[in-house]
């Protein structure tokens, strides 16, 4: 498998992992990628750093698990998935979602249920330091219906 | 034995971050019952709806199986990315 | 207005408009790019170099007609829109549409809203180098149907 | 006079990139009717359906009203991106 996907404290280079979906991508015109940045406001309070916790026997598992219910779906080229865990400062990146496809609309739905499966499955959560102190993050209803949408797929 | 983890905040509410089960328990739901029996003051944490259940890293339920050696994970809803 | 629109013989690094929207993106946490290269195989013939016409005095509005009506729709921080001109090689680089916003959907949509609009509206031509002589390229029904969908966005 | 511009594969078979028209056409369906009697072999590409127009820069059609000086550019479907 010439896919990638790590877990780590270090950051990531964009430019470095868009090289990397290029390379041999001749047969794949399509790019998409996605970073995720550490916010200043979230919520509706302001945050400074995140601690991202996560359950390191099993994120991997399931990032390589979304990976391949992706891979059933769509055809792609090289898919490319960084998440980052620990400490992160405001502005930091937090993780990158990038693949190469034949065809545009693949790319981006596969960017997307990656994206949606992974705020909704793999085992992370995120710790906010607030002026209030240290607050857990609060799960999004509005990921898990992104993630739903994967399932009506058929009725569309 | 059951290894039994907690991530995330539910971390803060038990105030550990694993606890070893030596009793038996044939499911998860049955753990939780026996881990409510050894800290009373957990059950309210456990029995949350929202709270997610990973067996041997993979996602499960209350009826999932266990059996000696599992290493069972509890969690609330996922916030990476 | 911050954003980059741009008509260009030269190519485009990646890496370095990635980095462009990345700045000051604080308050925009999600960012996507897609860039589309020149493919080896298109339309069932293999392609060599490709060259793309334009109406260069129409192009750049048309450009910035389209991230306005974008930019209508939705609520974007930084936009990057890069399309050359020219003459290209197998797995050059095309084009290039990154954005970042506060929410990962409007995200995805903004550029997907932007390449389904470029695809049908924006005035460029391409003709391929195929083993039979020079060939201009057929428009995609496909892209059509794309761009029409977000005339129904209301509906959903 | 109304200038007229080319692109893609119609500028191959009108074998030109522009042309100056010096009779008035008020609107871009006449503009096509005159080209069509100046030469003949355009009408057939002219008239296709799918062939675009933009006046000054900006798409019309055949009821696009014109004045003169204006630019007017005919096209095939876009295949950009």
């Amino acid at each position: 498998m010439q896919d990638v996907i790590e877990v780590q404290t270090e950051d990531f280079n964009q430019g470095a992992l868009y090289d990397a979906l290029r390379q041999d991508s001749l047969a794949n015109g399509a790019i998409v990628t996605f970073s995720g940045l550490v916010r200043d406001f979230n919520q509706g309070h302001e945050v400074g750093d995140l601690f991202l916790e996560h359950y390191p026997a099993m994120t991997k598992a399931s990032l390589l698990n979304i990976v391949t219910a992706a891979r059933a779906r769509w055809h792609f080229g090289k898919i490319i998935l960084i998440h980052r865990v620990g400490r992160l400062a405001q502005g930091e990146q937090i993780v990158f979602v990038g693949l190469t496809s034949a065809h545009r609309k693949d790319a981006f739905d596969g960017v997307q249920f990656i994206m949606d499966y992974l705020k909704t499955e793999a085992p992370f959560w995120k710790k906010e330091s607030t002026s209030e102190g240290d607050k857990w993050v609060a799960a999004n209803v509005s990921d898990t219906q992104a993630r739903l949408r994967w399932d009506k797929q058929d009725e569309m | 034995m059951i290894q039994v983890l907690f991530f995330g905040q539910l971390k803060d509410q038990v105030k550990m971050p694993s606890v070893k089960v030596e009793e038996a328990a044939t499911s998860v739901g049955e753990l939780k019952k026996t881990l409510g029996v050894m800290h009373p003051q957990w059950q309210h944490y456990l029995t949350n709806d929202s709270i997610l259940v990973a067996v041997n890293k993979t996602i499960g339920n209350d009826q999932t199986v266990l059996s000696d050696g599992d290493e069972v994970a509890f969690f609330p809803p996922v916030t990476g990315g």
